[in-house]
């Protein structure tokens, strides 16, 4: 089905870390199929009040059932506030699903998924996907500290490997999940290129850093792209960005998912 | 109850009713297809086209501010031709009008796009961009004196048998000075507002908020100066108005219609609702019928 | 940490903190006696004063607009003498700044109430107003055009030996320009931006929202548009600027103050919170002091 | 203690007639002295979020405690909506007591109050002091339909007598309250006009017409105006009110009540 827009009531909204809320929404539509890497645009309902006025964009985290849809939320500003103010019981249009989603293809066998802060967000359920479909599934997941760490045994638990770093080195690997990856990339032996599948979603720097490895190895990746959003679905050229060669791609709909080849200069 | 007569001819551009879709925040149509029934529409408006394609402005372009929001998209569009190869073909097939917003650098180039978009079909009018603050060149330079204005205007009229509106900037000391001139050039109709001119900074990191650093102010907040706008326009000018600028919701589109305008076009709104034009259609139409209201028409300028 | 340089000079006018309370918004100051310490301000700017008591607009004077407001005040005062007689026995005795706006009806008027101030005791700037939207004679026609913005500047600067500020109007088209002429008149310093001409419209009846039917918005709806004004003429200006528009919670004047403004004046904000202003100083010492700026100053026009 | 601006938490938030809400608001503060008639500004805490923008004016209904402020409020636009929508719980800045409240002063041994619709509000309070100043109290009170009127057996139940007046005569008499006022007058003797006070609320038709009836009768009249507020304390002038010779008060200090003959031109 194409995206639309639906009504949606908040069920859960749960400090999960540091900042970071899980929302919870549960919607009587059932029609969506989600690929992993989409999006929706939450639009709280508030006629004739305007703040804040346009929807914000997040990324899918989970799709427990055709009625719930499950989102990480990062408190940074004027909306996630006012998400995190308002609690359980009220009710927002969700746009969606939109965008390009990750595209793993079939041959490799192994994913190695890198995720900077909230960039786990899409993580989850490109690793339950992943999973389901028989893959070796990894994911690097850095953030600041531990606190801002999001608890991930839903994913253990379906067999993902986690593994964490922190800035500070209060959980895991110190450092960040980039240097995670470059560690990790040399302790697996590849026969070949194809076998690996790298998807990245996190800050600029991680993205870049996750790039340079990768291309040093060969090794094909897919980065999830942030943008500060108007329309979500193309119409308002707002979310534009510069990819390789000068070309210039709208996140919303030409992304938020592109081939790191499109997105990066040599 | 009666149903109200929505109909409404700016000049010569007839339209089955008067809400019609901004330009630049309904992008090419298509984007809203899965979200609304795009024929019920007035009009649509496209994204703006200039004789050559433009990359637009550094990003980021967009930034929400209170009750409203600054873009600095700088007219980012794929340029006459890659619009009639890529776009056009699509939207003829709509049974609703279609409007496409053309600006230039100079006036032989509102000139050109005027002359090249006459032969076209499926473009029902043209709306004349000269209020635009985020190309440097051009754009909110034309709109900003009568004269200019006046003669950007005669020269689209005088290259196109299509209807023409003629989108002036709020950015003015003297805005009705301005449209009555361009309103001399027999023009179909004039447009009010575009957006106007602001900045936002991040207050922590001192970033300015758009690349572009200024970019245009839209939404909510500035409806009391579009309000104004039109019906200071409209009691001195006697050609047609459409009222734009932060209609959200029907009650917003009376309240422009009552100011003076004959028609509407919903902008920033339908980013936050992609069918806020729709929406606003319906709710005109249910307060038309319960105000015995034959037609949205008796409605224009009617003030207590 | 360290505690952060407030003071301030714009021009001769010296400011223990660069936040003050903007005209027309906090009455004459005494209004607000009971919910702070007047003292803590920066400066009082009280409402506008004419030679003549003057009556203001018919009711109703304000409406609520998204993120905003409009007021049709209409400039009601109880003329100089008045304002002699009955408020500034009483403001005398605060140890804050007072700064009077003025306007007149003719570049004479302004003349004859710098003169007039020029003497009195307690009063230690003046504000020119060639801004106001809602006045018919004068007000914002003599803020319109840079010659005749610049002779009331001159007139105002040659009839007072106190600091003098001109406040100027945003609904322009070439703010830059009266801004350049203005400061070239050998005033203090300049102040941005007055409100916006705007007009509400009840949907359901008809009726206009206002007596006058047009006023002047301000609240955060116009915050970006007075940051864009501070930003644009701050960088073409080399006199202090003082930001206005939009301020209620301290990120806004650092907003302001990043843009490019020596101080700020808080203004529809008062309304909503008696004591934004002291919030708005607080808030802005402790940002200095987290960020480790020395001073205030240091902030000025810094961008990243 | 002067006028000040204090935290206050809904308490209450109920239904209690036709769109009109009893907000019951808690505060820690106790220092008030309220006066019948005086007013609140009423501001939800929002920072950040400037819909509304300004603070309402609600009259002071009751005062059951010194911890406890009682509003009846009519939800009428954006304010008074959000208020129904936001039920009980959230936080709200009050600004007050604000205005110059009735002054019944100490002769009168009877009072005759006169609301129409919400200006009923102001009349609990009123009632209530002139009860306990030992005067007869009646409350003429008007509304559109029954379906409207407030219940007040809070004011019955402590002895104020009260008649109902309805346009549609669904309770009490068929008509308004000033229509109601002529009616009873005539039947209450006066051995000299000083005698009785009387006290009206309610839309601007209403008392115009109750001060040409009191005029005829040569009583004493006092009224409190409504006008559209954005300081509350005199600081905005846009509350000023056109009253008799053509001199503007502010009925935000001035009043909200004021001496009939104040207001009205003969
Ligand atoms: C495709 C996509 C998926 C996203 N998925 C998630 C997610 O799963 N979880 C999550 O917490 N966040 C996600 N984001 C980021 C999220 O949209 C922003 O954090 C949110 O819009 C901030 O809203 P706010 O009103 O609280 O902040 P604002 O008050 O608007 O701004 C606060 C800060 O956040 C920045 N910001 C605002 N909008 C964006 C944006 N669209 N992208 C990046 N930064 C922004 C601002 O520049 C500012 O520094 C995603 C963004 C995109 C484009
Ligand atoms: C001193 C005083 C005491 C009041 N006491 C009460 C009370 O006890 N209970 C009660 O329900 N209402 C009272 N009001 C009226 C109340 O202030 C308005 O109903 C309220 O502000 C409407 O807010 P809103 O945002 O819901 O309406 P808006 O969306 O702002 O407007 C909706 C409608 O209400 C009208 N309105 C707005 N503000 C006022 C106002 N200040 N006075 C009159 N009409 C207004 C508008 O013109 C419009 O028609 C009082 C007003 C004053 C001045
Ligand atoms: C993202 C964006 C892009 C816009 N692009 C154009 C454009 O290309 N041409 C034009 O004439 N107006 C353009 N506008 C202005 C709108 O058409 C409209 O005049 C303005 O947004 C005010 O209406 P609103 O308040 O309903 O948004 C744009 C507005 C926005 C928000
Ligand atoms: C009710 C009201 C009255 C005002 N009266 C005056 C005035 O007398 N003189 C003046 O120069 N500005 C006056 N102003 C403009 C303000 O001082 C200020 O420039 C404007 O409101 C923008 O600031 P804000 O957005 O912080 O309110 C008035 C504004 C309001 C809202
Ligand atoms: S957010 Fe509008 S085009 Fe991408
Ligand atoms: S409401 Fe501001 S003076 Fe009365």
């Amino acid at each position: 089905m194409e995206a639309n827009r639906i009504l949606a009531r908040v069920v859960e909204c749960k400090l999960v870390a540091d900042s970071t809320l899980l929302l919870r929404f549960h919607t009587l539509e059932h029609r969506w199929t989600v690929n992993p890497g989409q999006f929706v645009m939450v639009g709280p309902v508030l006629e004739r009040f305007y703040e804040p006025f346009l929807n914000r964009p997040f990324s899918i985290c989970r799709r427990p059932d055709e009625h719930t849809i499950d989102l990480l939320v990062g408190i940074v500003g004027r909306a996630t506030g006012f998400f995190l103010q308002r609690g359980v019981g009220w009710d927002s249009w969700l746009m969606g699903p939109l965008g390009r989603g990750f595209q793993p293809g079939e041959q490799a066998e192994r994913a190695v998924l890198i995720a900077g802060g909230l960039g786990v967000a899409p993580m989850f359920h490109l690793a339950e996907s992943l999973i389901a479909q028989g893959k070796r599934v990894t994911l690097l997941y850095g953030a600041k500290s531990s606190r801002m760490l999001v608890p991930v045994t839903a994913l253990t638990e379906m067999g993902v490997e986690v593994v964490f770093a922190t800035d500070d080195g209060t959980c895991g690997f110190k450092g960040n999940a980039s240097e995670l990856l470059s560690e990790h990339l040399d302790k697996i032996t590849l026969s070949n290129a194809g076998d690996v599948y790298l998807a990245a979603c996190g800050p600029m720097a991680m993205l870049e850093e996750v790039d340079r490895i990768r291309r040093r190895l060969g090794l094909s990746l897919e980065v999830s792209l942030e943008s500060r959003m108007a329309c979500g679905v193309g119409a308002c050229l707002g979310c534009s960005h510069v990819l390789a060669g000068n070309k210039l791609g709208r996140v919303c709909c030409d992304g938020p998912v592109f081939d790191a080849e499109e997105v990066f200069d040599r | 109850m009666m149903k109200p007569d929505l109909r409404v001819s700016i000049g010569g551009l007839k339209l089955d009713n008067p809400v019609m879709a901004a330009s630049g925040t309904f992008g090419y149509g298509r984007e809203y297809e899965s979200y609304m029934d795009l024929n019920k529409l007035g009009a649509i408006v496209v994204k703006g086209i200039s004789i050559d394609p433009s990359p637009g402005n550094p990003p980021p372009r967009t930034v929400e501010t209170p009750a409203g929001m600054l873009n600095a998209i700088g007219l980012e569009n794929p340029g006459l031709d890659g619009f009639v190869r890529d776009k056009l073909p699509w939207l003829r097939k709509q049974r609703t009008k279609i409007i496409v917003n053309i600006y230039g650098k100079t006036i032989e180039e509102y000139a050109e796009l005027a002359e090249r978009l006459d032969d076209l079909d499926g473009v029902d009018a043209l709306e004349v961009n000269i209020s635009c603050p985020n190309v440097k060149s051009g754009g909110i330079a034309f709109g900003s004196d009568p004269v200019t204005a006046a003669r950007v205007a005669s020269a689209v009229r005088s290259h196109t048998q299509k209807p023409v509106l003629v989108k002036l900037s709020p950015n003015v000391t003297d805005l009705v000075a301005i449209a009555s001139e361009v309103a001399e050039t027999g023009v179909d109709g004039l447009v009010l507002i575009n957006t106007l001119r602001g900045m936002a900074i991040d207050p922590i990191s001192g970033r300015p908020l758009l690349g572009n650093l200024i970019g245009g102010l839209s939404g909510p907040a500035i409806r009391p100066i579009a309000v104004r706008a039109v019906f200071e326009v409209s009691r001195k000018v006697s050609i047609p108005i459409v009222g734009c600028g932060g209609i959200v919701e029907w009650p917003d589109a009376v309240e422009h219609i009552r100011a003076g305008a004959w028609a509407v076009e919903v902008g920033s709104a339908t980013f936050r609702n992609p069918r806020a034009s729709l929406d606003v259609l319906e709710g005109l139409e249910r307060f038309l019928s319960q105000m015995n209201f034959a037609s949205c028409q008796e409605l224009v300028g009617l003030l207590a």
